[in-house]
């Protein structure tokens, strides 16, 4: 028999080729011919463009073209708005994206100007100097609260204010709930943008052969199949006569999703044009403008409580920071809004948004995608309201969990896929209490803090909920094959960025058929194999691809049984699939191997009946209704220095439950990285802007990426409640790690410094400088 | 400005001579010029570590070494690691078992980073495996299976510890 | 990130690279480590004209120590200095501070002369020159003379450094021979392992036989556009046991007389003071404990 | 970055404005100064080169824009510098007061946005070279005064 794989700790079928350094990424195309591109970009936030003289560039020794604006003709169109808002009633959008090339405007550091094509891109980037380029500069838009005020300037100027949108959501009736209330908590909040930081930069190579009218994209995305319909569309071409390839991609975490940046729609235009191949390799400087971020919101929010600490409402009213052009629409405020309303019974909520332009890089979703700010507001607030009232933190949490007898739960609001908001399944209490017991809540509070505080030694613990709303359609499909030689190839659209896609898909295939998980060859991220689906976002790639393979290789389970029910003689329930081979169960017989089998289903001689197809194939999709729940809790022990303020943390523990769960060592891995970034985003990635929306830390010198010795061993317990809404029972994973962590921080690092010390923090990120503040402004106050 | 220069190099046991600009990095060089992709780059600027090779068999940043720097000296990349075959070398191996890799990006200047490490330290304990890698970037294992895998390959923990 | 086109050199010889320096002057950069200067090439804030690369220039890369003195060859890169049995033994600060620089594929290439005359305020090593009270020989064409580390880092990236001039040879006080109380202490605060000091301090403290201070020396990094020597600190220590209100007493002069630290977006001017005087306090106070432990010896 | 402080000249008050109005003594007192003229009624373009130890970036492009000028107490100044690693903007004042032992009383306050490469990776240089830049500046300019007295 093969034993299934399903749970088992699967080592990857994929590793090699990397560990190897055999795996291909895009800056690995070298084609003969090869022309390097760079790209002049604003040195001003805002202001009119005046005037580019590119001659003394295009001049230079080596430099093959420069394009502006005004090459492009109608190629320079704005860009697509790429997820249109969710039919929430009342709501206001404007979408305003970016042309390829900036005309008469620029609104943010970064954007690029004009385009240079080169011999090597040592020879581009001298012509970036050559380049001319005549800025008026008008007042920039940074501030969030200041960009709404009148008489700002404008960063769209068609439009009335810097407002990008404006959406109010609302169940049951927050104002009474308010009336009736014991006690009412009610702060401001910050979460502070920060860049995805994958260690691969983005990359475009692209070859385009005049004669076969072929082209051929290498792209770092995470959703080639929509890129490769867009580009065609753009460039006249037929979607067959374009080939996008996303191989191994260096990480994504959002920012490589279907953008069409710029350079994506660029490079390809420049190639027809050229006759050669392009290739353009972000580097990281151009990373920090060039590539989009996430995270900036002010929340004024207010939670209204009964005196035993029973949430009646929570009203939220926040702002938005969208950048320069608002590609992905609401997705991100749509997010927090549902992310807020965590595993608790919120019977009375309204909420309600602005998403603002300014003058900084376009936000689109980065790991979390606004979960994590609605996870920081609640659970703050909570945390307030158990302190005033004197509850314990984690009883208050305790007594608005959401029983299990609640589900499908229905919350009333709209979810960024355009669906109600519906917690499929869940089960919060055990999980909070595991959680607890693990971390050794009630014995740190009672013994060792007193223990430890009276050895002057400042540690504190911290306990946050969260769900997370994962693996929403449309859809995403799979072909299954079981080839000749007995190797089974399973396409999918999905592009992978490390998730380990070829691992999991394969899992899930391998069961179904029998197989072993090395023998199943998954080919994710090129148009030319499968191109029907969307890409890899939103914790979906195994919950969404992972139904449609599951769908699809049952589909050819049912082939096989079929074929080798006839050949073998015996009923189909009555035949067994293992060892890639079917046979009689319980029979001494062999059987026959599926390769065999997949040559007999596919003769040279001979008629495939009628109502059968050839081969053993099948192609399958999967769309789900709506997303799949997925939740945790985490909890962290850390200590701070009172002189320094140094914070280190000590212990920190992930209980979560993602449903069914296919591999738990890569369900560990996909933890442990999310963590790892939301412990960046909490204590040390900040994007510092200036007034005139400078960025003050475009290298990896001063933006501070944790290392090895700032992420502590992560401790994670695995439970398991089923989705209802595939088959399989899966709930997405991939962000989970990093959307309470800056909750879970501060909360901890309140309980640290004491009540005596005054310190409240509800602001991320909290660096040791901005703590110092926070510890000595409260000192003073106290005095 | 500046005329070419000549680099006579040996990189993975094999010697190469090429005339190259004096501004080439090295990182390039190994990339471009000798076809060996599998050092990658991800900063140009020294902090990442993603592009670590071995130079005179010491862990340095071809991203801010010059190409001519490299004359008369010995380069190990990544792809020096395994056997001819593709069989992996116990850290390699380690790295499998320990799902210690994610988008593998960072890998190639973990691996060589930690060639060296475990040569000089075939022993380490915990703090001081994340002290050797804390040059070293990655964004997608919060580093923990990176650690367990260095201890695999030490010796210092069971192949299937969960 | 590519840097831009430069005239290249690499001399065998010193005579040849002193040659080389003097005959372009300003526009040429000796090239030693490059762990600072080849970033900046990169993101083209230097664009010298002319490199002059030093790493085949044979003898200047040996660690010795004669008469009382650790020489140390300047292009010895940090990665064999921190692995030093003599340096260990003969310069124990210098010791203690060499896993802060950087990280080791940092330190196998970069270089103690590289280090100090590229004088970077925020960088270890020259504050540990300023403790050591240590000298360092330059040479040029014109011929050679030694500079104390005291006269030497002159302002932001500034040394006294001549065009042409070379620093050869660093010369440290064996510290054992200074005086057999001696305790020094090392520490610094980062964001990050590896990352340049918010603040840092390095100390050196001389004891007679009742624990009495004879002489110290504090310098402070990270705090100023040069390494600052804390004399106001310092004179405090001279005459005096060591005490809680004494070590209190020394960082508080040294965070509020001794150094002006500029603001970040790390830290802010007054974040960095306070800093300054909470690490100052607590390196002072190990120096003492280590002057006792030498003398129990 | 906001830079702002006062300086105290050795020389009477009508020859530290004529000197802080001459292009030669100020292409000499500011550091990296390559050129400098009057290009017109208050108007000074020239052409700058600052190096910071190792860092050397690009030429820049200086127009400095004087206005409400009240000889010899007050002037103001708009301040423009554009390279090819980036720029540097802002606007400053100068006040003049009679001080003790015949010596002139600077007060100055300016407001310097910094942008492009040079904010985006030398921004915890920023401070200490606008800091190290004005000292270097009127040290060279206190001497060239005393200088000129003494005559």
């Amino acid at each position: 028999m093969t034993r299934p794989s399903f749970g088992q700790r699967v080592r990857r079928n994929e590793d090699a080729r990397l560990l190897t350094g055999r795996a291909m990424f895009v800056d690995d195309v070298n084609l003969p011919g090869m022309l390097h591109v760079a790209f002049v970009r604003s040195m001003m936030a805002h202001g009119t463009l005046k005037g580019i003289d590119a001659a003394a560039a295009r001049q230079r020794p080596g430099v093959v073209a420069v394009y502006t604006a005004a090459d492009l003709g109608d190629y320079c169109k704005p860009g697509p708005v790429l997820v249109n808002p969710p039919p929430v009633p009342g709501h206001v959008f404007h979408g305003c994206t970016q042309l390829p090339l900036a005309k008469d405007k620029v609104r943010y550091v970064g954007e690029p100007i004009a385009m240079i094509v080169a011999e090597s891109r040592y020879v581009a980037e001298d012509a970036l100097a050559d380049v001319i380029v005549d800025i008026d500069p008008i007042d920039a838009v940074v501030d969030l609260e200041a960009a709404l005020k009148p008489g700002v300037p404008l960063v769209h100027p068609h439009l009335e204010s810097n407002a990008a949108a404006h959406v109010v959501q609302r169940k049951g009736d927050y104002v009474a709930a308010r009336a009736k209330a014991d006690i009412v908590v009610k702060r401001r909040f910050l979460y502070d943008r920060g860049v995805a930081a994958a260690i691969e930069n983005r990359a475009v190579a692209v070859d385009w052969d005049p004669r076969a009218e072929e082209m051929t994209i290498w792209d770092t995305t995470q959703a080639p199949i929509p890129i490769r319909n867009g580009l065609a569309k753009m460039l006249g071409l037929l979607e067959s006569q374009v080939r996008v390839v996303a191989p191994f991609v260096g990480g994504g975490f959002g920012p490589k999703i279907m953008m069409f940046y710029p350079e994506e729609l660029l490079l390809p235009w420049a190639a027809m044009r050229l006759h050669r191949p392009l290739k353009w390799t972000e580097d990281r400087q151009e990373n920090f403008y060039a590539t989009t971020q996430e995270r900036g919101q002010v929340h004024e929010a207010e939670m209204a409580l009964s005196k035993d600490g029973r949430i009646l409402g929570v009203r939220d009213w926040f702002l938005c920071d969208t950048g320069a052009y608002d590609p992905y629409g609401l997705t991100i405020p749509i997010n927090t809004q549902c992310t807020l309303l965590g595993p608790y019974d919120i019977p009375n909520y309204e909420t309600e948004f602005t998403s603002v332009f300014t003058n900084k890089p376009i936000v689109t979703p980065v790991r979390g995608a606004g979960r994590q700010h609605g996870v920081f507001v609640s659970e703050r607030l909570l945390d307030i309201a158990a302190r005033e009232l004197g509850i314990d933190r984690v009883e208050i949490r305790k007594r608005n969990l959401l029983g299990p007898d609640r589900f499908p739960h229905n919350h009333e609001i709209m979810f960024q896929d355009s669906a109600p908001l519906v917690y499929d399944s869940g089960n919060y209490l055990p999980t909070l209490e595991q959680a607890a017991e693990i971390i050794g809540y009630d014995k740190f509070i009672r013994e060792e803090q007193p223990r430890l505080r009276a050895s002057g030694k400042r540690v504190g613990v911290g306990i946050c909920c969260y769900v997370e709303g994962t693996g929403i359609g449309p859809y995403e499909g799979a072909r299954v094959t079981v080839e000749p030689s007995g190797t089974v190839r399973c396409a999918t659209g999905v592009g992978t960025q490390g998730q380990g896609h070829f691992t999991v898909l394969a899992q899930i295939v391998a069961d179904a058929l029998g197989v072993g998980v090395e023998d199943v060859r998954v080919v994710t991220g090129d148009t030319r194999e499968f191109h029907w689906g969307t890409g890899t976002f939103a914790s979906r790639g195994a919950v969404v691809a992972g139904s449609a393979c599951h769908a699809a290789a049952m589909s050819v389970r049912g082939k096989i049984l079929d074929l080798g029910s006839a050949i073998l003689g015996a009923p189909a329930d009555n035949l067994e699939l293992s060892g890639g081979r079917v046979k009689v169960a319980g029979s001494n017989d062999p059987g026959i191997a599926f390769g065999d089998l997949a040559g007999r289903a596919n003769p040279l001689r001979g008629a495939v009946r009628p109502g059968t197809e050839p081969g053993l194939e099948s192609t399958a999709y999967f769309g789900p209704d709506r997303g799949s729940t997925a939740s945790g809790v985490h909890a962290m022990i850390v200590e701070v220095d009172p002189e320094t303020a140094a914070v280190e943390i000590k212990r920190y523990l992930v209980v979560h439950d993602c449903g069914t769960i296919i591999n738990p060592l890569l369900v560990e891995g996909q933890i442990h990285g999310g963590v790892a970034h939301g412990i960046g985003n909490a204590f040390f990635e900040s994007l510092v802007y200036d007034d005139q929306a400078q960025l003050m830390n475009a290298s990896f010198m001063d933006y501070l990426l944790p290392t090895a010795t700032d992420v502590p061993p992560i401790e994670t317990a695995h439970r398991e409640t089923p989705s209802p809404f595939n088959v399989l029972g899966l709930k997405g994973v991939g962000e989970a790690g990093c959307i309470p962590t800056g909750a879970v921080f501060a909360q901890a690092v309140e309980d640290a410094l004491g009540p005596g010390a005054g310190v409240e923090i509800n602001e991320i990120p909290m660096s040791p400088n901005q703590l110092f503040e926070l510890m000595h402004v409260s000192g003073k106050e106290r005095a | 400005m500046g005329a070419n220069v000549r680099v006579d190099v040996t990189v993975n046991g094999t010697r190469h001579r090429r005339d190259v600009e004096p501004r080439l990095l090295l990182s390039d060089f190994l990339r471009q010029d000798l076809g060996l992709t599998g050092t990658h780059v991800g900063c140009e600027h020294g902090v990442c570590g993603a592009c670590t090779i071995l130079f005179d068999g010491e862990p340095a940043r071809a991203c801010i070494m010059l190409a001519a720097q490299a004359d008369g000296h010995e380069i190990l990349t990544i792809e020096s690691l395994a056997a001819p075959d593709g069989t992996l070398n116990p850290l390699q191996s380690a790295f499998r078992q320990a799902h210690g890799l994610q988008c593998g990006f960072c890998t190639p200047g973990m691996l060589m980073t930690l060639t060296a490490f475990l040569r000089d330290n075939p022993k380490p304990d915990e703090p001081q495996i994340r002290e050797a890698i804390s040059g070293n970037l990655c964004r997608c294992t919060g580093y923990q299976h990176i650690v367990h895998a260095v201890q695999i390959a030490a010796g210092t923990r069971a192949e299937d510890a969960e | 990130m590519k840097p831009a086109a430069f005239e290249y050199h690499r001399p065998d010889t010193r005579p040849e690279a002193l040659a080389l320096l003097e005959q372009h002057g300003g526009d040429a950069k000796p090239l030693a480590g490059g762990q600072s200067l080849i970033p900046a090439m990169n993101f083209r804030l230097a664009t010298p004209a002319v490199l002059v690369d030093l790493n085949r220039v044979g003898d200047l890369a040996y660690m010795r120590v004669d008469s009382g003195v650790l020489r140390i060859g300047a292009m010895t890169r940090h990665r064999d200095v921190e692995r030093s049995e003599d340096v260990r033994r003969a310069a124990p600060l210098l010791f203690e501070a060499m896993p802060f620089i950087a990280h080791a594929a940092i330190r196998t290439r970069g270089t103690i002369g590289g280090s100090l005359a590229h004088a970077d305020p925020a960088a270890e090593l020259p504050a540990v020159m300023l403790a050591l009270d240590a000298t360092f020989r330059v040479e040029s064409v014109r011929g050679a003379r030694e500079i104390r580390a005291t006269d030497f880092f002159t302002g932001l990236f500034g040394t006294a450094l001549e065009p042409g001039e070379l620093v050869t040879e660093i010369q440290i006080p064996v510290t054992p021979a200074t005086g057999p109380r001696t305790g020094t202490a090392f520490t610094e605060f980062s964001r990050r392992h590896g990352d340049f000091a918010l603040a840092g301090v390095a100390a050196r403290v001389t004891t007679d036989e009742r624990g009495t201070c004879v002489s110290a020396r504090i310098a402070l990094f990270g705090v100023g556009d040069r390494p600052m020597a804390a004399a106001a600190g310092a004179r405090l220590l001279e005459g005096q046991t060591v005490s809680d209100d004494l070590l209190r007493a020394t960082a508080d002069a040294t965070a509020r007389e001794d150094i002006d630290p500029t603001g970040d977006i790390h830290a802010s001017s007054r974040y960095r003071r306070h800093l300054a005087g909470v690490l100052t306090r607590r390196v002072v106070a190990r120096a003492f404990e280590r002057s006792r432990v030498t003398h129990e010896e | 970055m906001n830079l702002a402080g006062t300086f105290t000249f050795a020389g009477p008050r009508a020859t530290v404005w004529a000197l802080l109005h001459d292009p030669a003594v100020l292409a000499k007192a500011l550091p990296g100064t390559k050129t400098l003229t009057l290009a017109g009624p208050g108007r000074y373009e020239g052409a700058m080169k600052v190096s910071i130890g190792p860092l050397t970036a690009a030429e820049f492009a200086v127009v400095v824009t004087l206005s409400d000028e009240i000889e010899p107490s007050h002037f103001a100044m708009q301040i423009d510098g554009k390279g090819g690693v980036g720029f540097a903007k802002g606007s400053a004042t100068v006040d003049l007061a009679e001080g003790a032992d015949g010596g002139t009383v600077m007060t100055y306050a300016s407001d310097i946005q910094i942008g492009g490469r040079i904010a985006a990776v030398g921004q915890r240089l920023v401070e200490s070279v606008g800091r190290m830049m004005m000292k270097q500046a009127l040290d060279s300019l206190n001497a060239e005064l005393e200088a000129r007295v003494k005559k």
